[in-house]
Protein backbone atom coordinates (compact mmCIF):
# COMPACT_ATOMS: atom_id res chain seq x y z
CA UNK A 1 0.00 0.00 0.00
CA UNK A 2 0.78 3.35 -0.58
CA UNK A 3 0.43 6.31 2.70
CA UNK A 4 -0.94 9.37 1.28
CA UNK A 5 -1.44 12.42 3.45
CA UNK A 6 -3.08 15.74 2.88
CA UNK A 7 -2.52 18.65 4.69
CA UNK A 8 -3.65 21.90 5.86
CA UNK A 9 -6.52 23.84 3.69
CA UNK A 10 -5.93 20.79 1.06
CA UNK A 11 -7.01 18.46 3.75
CA UNK A 12 -9.86 20.59 4.89
CA UNK A 13 -10.92 20.92 1.53
CA UNK A 14 -11.00 17.27 0.65
CA UNK A 15 -12.14 16.10 4.13
CA UNK A 16 -9.60 13.58 3.84
CA UNK A 17 -6.40 13.99 6.23
CA UNK A 18 -5.28 10.22 5.45
CA UNK A 19 -5.60 7.76 2.33
CA UNK A 20 -4.24 4.22 1.51
CA UNK A 21 -3.95 3.57 -1.98
CA UNK A 22 -3.03 0.24 -3.70
CA UNK A 23 0.72 0.03 -4.53
CA UNK A 24 -0.29 -2.15 -7.70
CA UNK A 25 -2.53 0.44 -9.06
CA UNK A 26 0.06 3.51 -9.40
CA UNK A 27 3.63 3.53 -10.85
CA UNK A 28 4.74 6.93 -10.29
CA UNK A 29 3.42 10.49 -9.01
CA UNK A 30 1.95 11.55 -11.70
CA UNK A 31 -0.11 8.16 -11.88
CA UNK A 32 -1.01 8.63 -8.20
CA UNK A 33 -2.25 12.03 -8.79
CA UNK A 34 -4.49 10.83 -11.60
CA UNK A 35 -6.06 8.04 -9.22
CA UNK A 36 -6.72 10.64 -6.91
CA UNK A 37 -8.03 13.44 -8.91
CA UNK A 38 -10.88 10.24 -9.98
CA UNK A 39 -11.30 8.94 -6.62
CA UNK A 40 -13.82 11.51 -5.25
CA UNK A 41 -16.10 13.90 -8.07
CA UNK A 42 -15.30 17.02 -6.02
CA UNK A 43 -11.32 16.10 -5.57
CA UNK A 44 -10.61 17.17 -9.20
CA UNK A 45 -11.36 20.74 -9.10
CA UNK A 46 -10.23 20.93 -5.88
CA UNK A 47 -6.43 19.49 -6.44
CA UNK A 48 -5.97 21.11 -9.68
CA UNK A 49 -7.40 24.46 -9.25
CA UNK A 50 -4.40 25.03 -6.63
CA UNK A 51 -1.19 24.82 -6.33
CA UNK A 52 -0.30 21.94 -4.48
CA UNK A 53 3.22 20.42 -3.81
CA UNK A 54 4.37 16.74 -2.73
CA UNK A 55 6.27 14.80 -0.93
CA UNK A 56 7.67 11.73 -1.27
CA UNK A 57 8.62 9.95 1.65
CA UNK A 58 9.07 12.77 3.61
CA UNK A 59 11.10 14.93 0.89
CA UNK A 60 9.47 17.19 -1.67
CA UNK A 61 10.35 16.71 -4.75
CA UNK A 62 9.21 18.64 -7.91
CA UNK A 63 9.12 15.79 -10.99
CA UNK A 64 7.49 12.42 -11.63
CA UNK A 65 8.77 9.88 -8.84
CA UNK A 66 8.48 5.96 -8.91
CA UNK A 67 6.83 4.77 -6.30
CA UNK A 68 6.49 0.75 -4.69
CA UNK A 69 5.14 -0.64 -1.67
CA UNK A 70 5.28 1.19 1.53
CA UNK A 71 5.67 4.50 0.23
CA UNK A 72 4.70 7.91 2.06
CA UNK A 73 3.21 10.76 -0.32
CA UNK A 74 1.62 13.79 0.97
CA UNK A 75 0.31 17.01 -0.89
CA UNK A 76 0.05 20.39 0.89
CA UNK A 77 -0.17 23.89 -0.05
CA UNK A 78 2.79 26.33 -0.01
CA UNK A 79 3.87 26.42 3.34
CA UNK A 80 4.04 29.44 5.98
CA UNK A 81 5.53 28.09 8.79
CA UNK A 82 8.40 30.70 10.44
CA UNK B 1 19.58 21.28 18.65
CA UNK B 2 16.43 20.75 16.25
CA UNK B 3 12.94 21.09 18.04
CA UNK B 4 9.11 21.04 16.80
CA UNK B 5 7.33 21.51 20.21
CA UNK B 6 4.48 22.69 21.20
CA UNK B 7 5.45 24.19 24.59
CA UNK B 8 7.31 27.92 24.64
CA UNK B 9 11.12 28.42 24.59
CA UNK B 10 12.96 31.18 26.71
CA UNK B 11 14.86 33.37 25.10
CA UNK B 12 17.90 33.35 27.92
CA UNK B 13 17.96 29.18 27.84
CA UNK B 14 18.76 28.84 24.20
CA UNK B 15 20.95 32.23 23.98
CA UNK B 16 22.68 30.40 27.50
CA UNK B 17 23.02 26.84 25.31
CA UNK B 18 24.79 29.22 22.27
CA UNK B 19 27.10 31.07 24.65
CA UNK B 20 29.10 27.71 25.97
CA UNK B 21 32.33 27.50 24.10
CA UNK B 22 34.82 30.09 24.84
CA UNK B 23 36.02 30.23 21.17
CA UNK B 24 32.34 31.70 20.30
CA UNK B 25 32.55 35.25 19.61
CA UNK B 26 29.12 36.14 18.08
CA UNK B 27 25.59 35.35 18.38
CA UNK B 28 22.71 35.83 16.40
CA UNK B 29 18.99 35.32 17.50
CA UNK B 30 15.73 35.24 15.23
CA UNK B 31 12.86 35.28 17.28
CA UNK B 32 9.47 35.04 15.17
CA UNK B 33 6.29 36.56 16.92
CA UNK B 34 2.49 36.44 15.96
CA UNK B 35 1.61 39.57 14.83
CA UNK B 36 -1.77 41.41 15.27
CA UNK B 37 -2.25 42.60 12.25
CA UNK B 38 -1.48 40.13 9.04
CA UNK B 39 -2.28 41.75 5.39
CA UNK B 40 -4.45 44.45 6.73
CA UNK B 41 -6.69 42.44 9.24
CA UNK B 42 -6.68 42.37 12.72
CA UNK B 43 -5.91 38.87 14.31
CA UNK B 44 -6.97 37.30 17.61
CA UNK B 45 -4.99 34.20 17.42
CA UNK B 46 -3.05 31.69 15.28
CA UNK B 47 -2.74 27.67 15.06
CA UNK B 48 0.00 26.04 13.77
CA UNK B 49 -0.46 22.56 11.79
CA UNK B 50 2.74 20.86 10.72
CA UNK B 51 3.81 17.19 8.79
CA UNK B 52 5.61 15.21 11.71
CA UNK B 53 8.72 13.42 10.87
CA UNK B 54 9.32 15.46 7.98
CA UNK B 55 9.45 18.87 9.37
CA UNK B 56 12.65 17.73 11.82
CA UNK B 57 13.90 16.33 8.49
CA UNK B 58 13.55 19.25 6.76
CA UNK B 59 14.96 21.31 9.58
CA UNK B 60 17.90 19.09 9.91
CA UNK B 61 18.58 19.51 5.90
CA UNK B 62 18.66 23.13 6.40
CA UNK B 63 21.37 23.43 8.47
CA UNK B 64 23.70 20.97 6.81
CA UNK B 65 23.57 23.18 4.21
CA UNK B 66 24.33 26.18 6.43
CA UNK B 67 27.25 24.20 8.06
CA UNK B 68 28.42 23.22 4.89
CA UNK B 69 28.52 27.54 3.83
CA UNK B 70 29.48 28.92 7.10
CA UNK B 71 31.22 28.53 10.49
CA UNK B 72 28.96 27.46 12.61
CA UNK B 73 29.95 26.81 16.33
CA UNK B 74 26.68 25.82 17.67
CA UNK B 75 23.18 26.59 16.15
CA UNK B 76 19.53 25.75 17.70
CA UNK B 77 16.35 26.05 15.45
CA UNK B 78 13.00 25.93 17.65
CA UNK B 79 9.19 26.05 15.94
CA UNK B 80 6.49 25.69 17.86
CA UNK B 81 3.29 24.01 16.62
CA UNK B 82 -0.33 23.90 17.90
CA UNK B 83 -2.40 26.77 19.43
CA UNK B 84 -0.94 30.36 19.60
CA UNK B 85 -1.92 33.98 20.81
CA UNK B 86 -0.99 37.48 19.74
CA UNK B 87 2.47 38.30 20.97
CA UNK B 88 3.71 34.16 21.40
CA UNK B 89 7.00 33.03 20.12
CA UNK B 90 6.79 31.05 17.14
CA UNK B 91 10.30 30.12 15.87
CA UNK B 92 13.87 30.85 17.54
CA UNK B 93 17.01 30.07 15.29
CA UNK B 94 20.39 30.80 17.25
CA UNK B 95 23.84 30.64 15.67
CA UNK B 96 26.94 30.98 17.52
CA UNK B 97 30.01 31.85 15.33
CA UNK B 98 33.59 32.80 15.86
CA UNK B 99 33.21 36.31 13.63
CA UNK B 100 29.55 38.13 13.16
CA UNK B 101 29.73 37.74 9.10
CA UNK B 102 28.62 33.76 9.34
CA UNK B 103 26.38 34.07 11.97
CA UNK B 104 24.21 36.81 10.33
CA UNK B 105 24.21 34.88 7.29
CA UNK B 106 23.89 31.46 8.47
CA UNK B 107 20.68 32.86 10.79
CA UNK B 108 19.14 34.65 7.99
CA UNK B 109 19.59 31.63 5.77
CA UNK B 110 17.99 28.81 7.87
CA UNK B 111 14.82 31.25 8.11
CA UNK B 112 14.72 32.21 4.34
CA UNK B 113 14.66 28.48 3.56
CA UNK B 114 12.69 27.25 6.54
CA UNK B 115 9.61 30.05 5.58
CA UNK B 116 9.72 28.05 1.76
CA UNK B 117 10.58 24.79 2.86
CA UNK B 118 9.49 23.39 6.18
CA UNK B 119 5.70 21.84 5.83
CA UNK B 120 4.49 24.28 8.62
CA UNK B 121 1.33 26.13 7.33
CA UNK B 122 -0.81 29.11 9.54
CA UNK B 123 -4.52 29.62 10.07
CA UNK B 124 -5.16 32.84 11.59
CA UNK B 125 -8.54 33.31 13.77
CA UNK B 126 -9.46 37.10 12.74
CA UNK B 127 -11.19 39.73 15.62
CA UNK B 128 -14.46 38.95 13.66
CA UNK B 129 -14.16 35.02 14.76
CA UNK B 130 -13.29 33.73 11.43
CA UNK B 131 -10.87 31.44 10.25
CA UNK B 132 -8.65 31.43 7.23
CA UNK B 133 -5.41 29.71 6.12
CA UNK B 134 -2.55 32.62 5.67
CA UNK B 135 -1.48 32.54 2.06
CA UNK B 136 2.49 31.81 1.18
CA UNK B 137 3.77 35.30 0.52
CA UNK B 138 5.91 35.72 -3.29
CA UNK B 139 8.49 38.29 -0.69
CA UNK B 140 9.67 35.10 1.03
CA UNK B 141 10.13 32.75 -2.32
CA UNK B 142 11.89 35.89 -3.66
CA UNK B 143 14.38 36.18 -0.71
CA UNK B 144 15.91 32.48 -1.55
CA UNK B 145 17.24 34.27 -4.66
CA UNK B 146 20.16 36.07 -2.27
CA UNK B 147 21.43 32.87 -1.30
CA UNK B 148 21.92 31.24 -4.88
CA UNK B 149 25.61 30.23 -5.90
CA UNK B 150 27.17 32.92 -7.82
CA UNK C 1 17.85 52.66 23.61
CA UNK C 2 21.37 53.22 23.37
CA UNK C 3 24.01 52.90 26.48
CA UNK C 4 27.56 52.48 26.60
CA UNK C 5 28.46 51.35 29.92
CA UNK C 6 30.84 48.98 32.28
CA UNK C 7 28.33 47.13 33.86
CA UNK C 8 27.12 43.85 32.01
CA UNK C 9 23.72 43.84 30.20
CA UNK C 10 21.06 40.84 30.36
CA UNK C 11 19.54 38.95 26.89
CA UNK C 12 16.01 38.47 28.52
CA UNK C 13 15.79 42.00 29.72
CA UNK C 14 16.99 44.03 26.40
CA UNK C 15 14.93 40.96 24.49
CA UNK C 16 11.92 41.86 26.45
CA UNK C 17 12.03 45.08 26.01
CA UNK C 18 12.21 44.52 22.57
CA UNK C 19 9.17 42.22 22.31
CA UNK C 20 7.15 44.78 23.52
CA UNK C 21 4.62 46.19 21.21
CA UNK C 22 1.82 43.53 19.41
CA UNK C 23 3.22 45.08 15.92
CA UNK C 24 6.29 43.37 16.47
CA UNK C 25 6.66 39.69 14.61
CA UNK C 26 10.56 39.64 14.39
CA UNK C 27 13.28 40.04 16.64
CA UNK C 28 17.15 39.74 15.81
CA UNK C 29 19.88 40.18 18.12
CA UNK C 30 23.81 40.16 17.95
CA UNK C 31 25.83 39.70 20.76
CA UNK C 32 29.71 39.92 20.43
CA UNK C 33 31.71 37.94 23.19
CA UNK C 34 34.98 37.80 24.41
CA UNK C 35 36.50 35.26 22.07
CA UNK C 36 39.86 33.09 23.79
CA UNK C 37 42.04 33.05 20.61
CA UNK C 38 42.23 36.38 18.57
CA UNK C 39 44.30 36.18 15.24
CA UNK C 40 45.94 32.86 16.40
CA UNK C 41 47.10 34.16 19.94
CA UNK C 42 45.48 33.05 22.91
CA UNK C 43 44.20 35.99 24.97
CA UNK C 44 43.37 36.05 28.53
CA UNK C 45 41.29 39.05 28.70
CA UNK C 46 40.51 42.27 27.12
CA UNK C 47 40.40 46.36 27.97
CA UNK C 48 38.22 48.64 26.02
CA UNK C 49 38.77 52.37 25.67
CA UNK C 50 36.23 54.63 24.17
CA UNK C 51 35.43 58.45 23.41
CA UNK C 52 33.08 59.18 25.40
CA UNK C 53 30.61 61.37 23.76
CA UNK C 54 31.66 60.47 20.47
CA UNK C 55 30.51 56.51 21.02
CA UNK C 56 27.33 58.08 21.81
CA UNK C 57 26.55 60.23 19.08
CA UNK C 58 27.87 57.92 16.38
CA UNK C 59 26.03 54.79 17.60
CA UNK C 60 22.72 57.56 17.52
CA UNK C 61 23.67 58.94 14.39
CA UNK C 62 24.46 54.79 13.20
CA UNK C 63 20.56 53.82 14.71
CA UNK C 64 19.42 56.85 12.41
CA UNK C 65 20.84 55.76 9.23
CA UNK C 66 19.18 52.91 9.56
CA UNK C 67 15.88 53.66 10.75
CA UNK C 68 15.84 55.61 7.59
CA UNK C 69 16.66 52.36 5.78
CA UNK C 70 14.15 49.76 7.32
CA UNK C 71 11.60 49.75 9.40
CA UNK C 72 12.29 49.49 12.78
CA UNK C 73 9.56 48.96 15.60
CA UNK C 74 12.26 49.14 18.81
CA UNK C 75 16.10 49.33 18.54
CA UNK C 76 18.74 49.12 21.30
CA UNK C 77 22.51 49.05 21.26
CA UNK C 78 24.89 48.53 24.09
CA UNK C 79 28.52 48.67 24.16
CA UNK C 80 30.72 47.54 27.04
CA UNK C 81 34.12 49.74 27.72
CA UNK C 82 36.57 49.05 30.69
CA UNK C 83 37.88 45.55 31.92
CA UNK C 84 36.32 42.34 30.38
CA UNK C 85 36.83 38.70 31.05
CA UNK C 86 36.96 35.45 28.25
CA UNK C 87 33.88 34.82 27.02
CA UNK C 88 32.19 38.08 28.57
CA UNK C 89 29.62 40.14 26.49
CA UNK C 90 30.87 43.12 24.54
CA UNK C 91 28.09 44.43 22.64
CA UNK C 92 24.61 43.86 22.16
CA UNK C 93 21.84 45.18 19.18
CA UNK C 94 19.18 43.81 18.92
CA UNK C 95 16.06 44.70 16.00
CA UNK C 96 12.18 44.78 16.66
CA UNK C 97 10.39 44.72 12.90
CA UNK C 98 7.30 43.34 11.54
CA UNK C 99 9.02 41.60 9.15
CA UNK C 100 12.62 39.60 9.51
CA UNK C 101 14.14 41.01 6.22
CA UNK C 102 14.24 44.27 8.23
CA UNK C 103 15.77 43.33 11.54
CA UNK C 104 18.42 41.16 9.95
CA UNK C 105 19.31 44.25 7.48
CA UNK C 106 18.90 46.48 10.24
CA UNK C 107 21.19 44.63 13.12
CA UNK C 108 23.64 43.86 10.66
CA UNK C 109 24.26 47.23 9.12
CA UNK C 110 24.24 48.49 13.02
CA UNK C 111 27.13 46.22 13.76
CA UNK C 112 29.45 46.67 10.36
CA UNK C 113 28.96 50.20 10.77
CA UNK C 114 29.83 50.28 14.50
CA UNK C 115 32.92 48.21 14.22
CA UNK C 116 34.31 50.87 12.01
CA UNK C 117 33.28 54.23 12.44
CA UNK C 118 32.37 53.98 16.26
CA UNK C 119 35.35 55.16 18.67
CA UNK C 120 35.79 52.15 20.82
CA UNK C 121 39.33 50.72 20.83
CA UNK C 122 40.18 47.13 22.23
CA UNK C 123 43.79 46.28 24.09
CA UNK C 124 44.01 42.56 24.56
CA UNK C 125 46.19 40.96 27.25
CA UNK C 126 47.44 37.78 26.16
CA UNK C 127 48.11 34.21 28.06
CA UNK C 128 51.75 35.09 28.47
CA UNK C 129 51.14 38.37 30.09
CA UNK C 130 52.49 40.98 27.55
CA UNK C 131 49.69 43.38 26.20
CA UNK C 132 49.14 44.95 22.69
CA UNK C 133 46.18 46.96 20.88
CA UNK C 134 44.18 45.09 18.61
CA UNK C 135 44.61 46.11 15.11
CA UNK C 136 41.46 46.90 12.79
CA UNK C 137 41.22 44.49 10.49
CA UNK C 138 40.51 45.42 6.82
CA UNK C 139 37.70 42.41 6.67
CA UNK C 140 35.33 45.07 8.72
CA UNK C 141 36.00 47.98 6.07
CA UNK C 142 35.14 45.84 3.77
CA UNK C 143 31.80 44.42 5.19
CA UNK C 144 30.90 48.14 4.49
CA UNK C 145 30.37 47.96 0.66
CA UNK C 146 27.05 45.60 0.63
CA UNK C 147 25.30 48.61 2.39
CA UNK C 148 26.15 51.13 -0.72
CA UNK C 149 23.27 52.37 -2.25
CA UNK C 150 23.37 50.36 -5.53
CA UNK D 1 41.96 77.57 22.80
CA UNK D 2 41.61 74.44 20.75
CA UNK D 3 41.23 70.79 22.99
CA UNK D 4 43.27 68.38 21.54
CA UNK D 5 42.32 64.69 22.38
CA UNK D 6 44.76 61.48 21.53
CA UNK D 7 43.13 57.74 22.06
CA UNK D 8 44.29 54.71 22.72
CA UNK D 9 47.40 53.37 21.07
CA UNK D 10 48.26 56.63 19.65
CA UNK D 11 47.45 58.44 23.32
CA UNK D 12 50.08 55.90 24.71
CA UNK D 13 52.93 56.03 21.80
CA UNK D 14 53.01 60.17 22.68
CA UNK D 15 52.59 60.31 26.32
CA UNK D 16 49.30 63.01 26.08
CA UNK D 17 46.06 62.12 26.40
CA UNK D 18 45.19 65.76 26.30
CA UNK D 19 46.25 69.11 24.96
CA UNK D 20 45.33 72.88 25.28
CA UNK D 21 46.41 74.66 21.72
CA UNK D 22 45.90 78.46 21.67
CA UNK D 23 43.26 78.83 18.58
CA UNK D 24 45.22 81.91 17.23
CA UNK D 25 48.22 79.79 16.67
CA UNK D 26 46.12 77.22 14.05
CA UNK D 27 43.57 78.13 11.34
CA UNK D 28 42.71 74.81 10.37
CA UNK D 29 43.49 70.91 10.83
CA UNK D 30 46.18 70.77 8.40
CA UNK D 31 47.81 73.50 10.61
CA UNK D 32 47.02 71.83 14.34
CA UNK D 33 48.23 68.49 12.63
CA UNK D 34 51.68 70.61 11.81
CA UNK D 35 51.74 72.34 14.82
CA UNK D 36 51.47 68.70 16.70
CA UNK D 37 54.29 66.95 14.27
CA UNK D 38 56.40 69.73 15.54
CA UNK D 39 55.72 70.03 19.23
CA UNK D 40 57.97 67.48 20.41
CA UNK D 41 61.11 65.48 18.70
CA UNK D 42 59.51 61.74 18.56
CA UNK D 43 56.19 63.08 17.92
CA UNK D 44 56.70 63.51 13.65
CA UNK D 45 57.35 60.03 12.99
CA UNK D 46 54.81 58.75 15.48
CA UNK D 47 52.27 60.98 14.31
CA UNK D 48 53.57 60.14 10.38
CA UNK D 49 54.06 56.31 10.68
CA UNK D 50 50.52 55.38 11.07
CA UNK D 51 47.01 55.36 10.07
CA UNK D 52 45.55 58.46 12.37
CA UNK D 53 41.89 59.15 12.08
CA UNK D 54 40.85 62.43 12.87
CA UNK D 55 37.74 64.00 14.52
CA UNK D 56 36.55 67.51 15.28
CA UNK D 57 33.91 68.27 17.77
CA UNK D 58 33.32 64.72 18.04
CA UNK D 59 32.52 64.24 14.40
CA UNK D 60 35.03 61.53 12.07
CA UNK D 61 36.54 63.83 9.31
CA UNK D 62 38.85 63.27 6.39
CA UNK D 63 39.13 66.80 5.26
CA UNK D 64 41.24 69.56 6.50
CA UNK D 65 38.63 71.44 8.50
CA UNK D 66 38.30 75.10 9.75
CA UNK D 67 38.80 75.52 13.65
CA UNK D 68 37.93 77.93 16.18
CA UNK D 69 38.38 78.58 19.08
CA UNK D 70 36.77 76.13 22.20
CA UNK D 71 36.74 73.37 19.15
CA UNK D 72 37.90 69.78 20.44
CA UNK D 73 40.19 68.14 17.68
CA UNK D 74 40.81 63.64 18.49
CA UNK D 75 43.35 61.98 17.00
CA UNK D 76 42.89 58.39 16.96
CA UNK D 77 44.01 54.88 15.80
CA UNK D 78 41.22 53.04 13.42
CA UNK D 79 38.42 51.96 15.40
CA UNK D 80 38.36 48.25 17.54
CA UNK D 81 34.79 48.12 19.34
CA UNK D 82 32.10 45.71 18.97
Amino acid sequence: MIKVLFFAKLSEQLGCRELQVDATAVENTDQLFQYLIEHKAEWSTILTSQLCLKAVNQAMVNDNVLLKDGDEVAYFPPVTGG
Amino acid sequence: MISVQEQDFNQQEEYDRLKCKTSVGAIVTFTGLVRDINNGQSVSDLSLEHYPGMTEKCLIDIVEQAKQRWNIIESTVIHRVGHLAISDQIVFVGIASQHRGDAFAACEFIMDYLKTQAPFWKKETMSNGETQWVDAREVDQDALSKWAVK
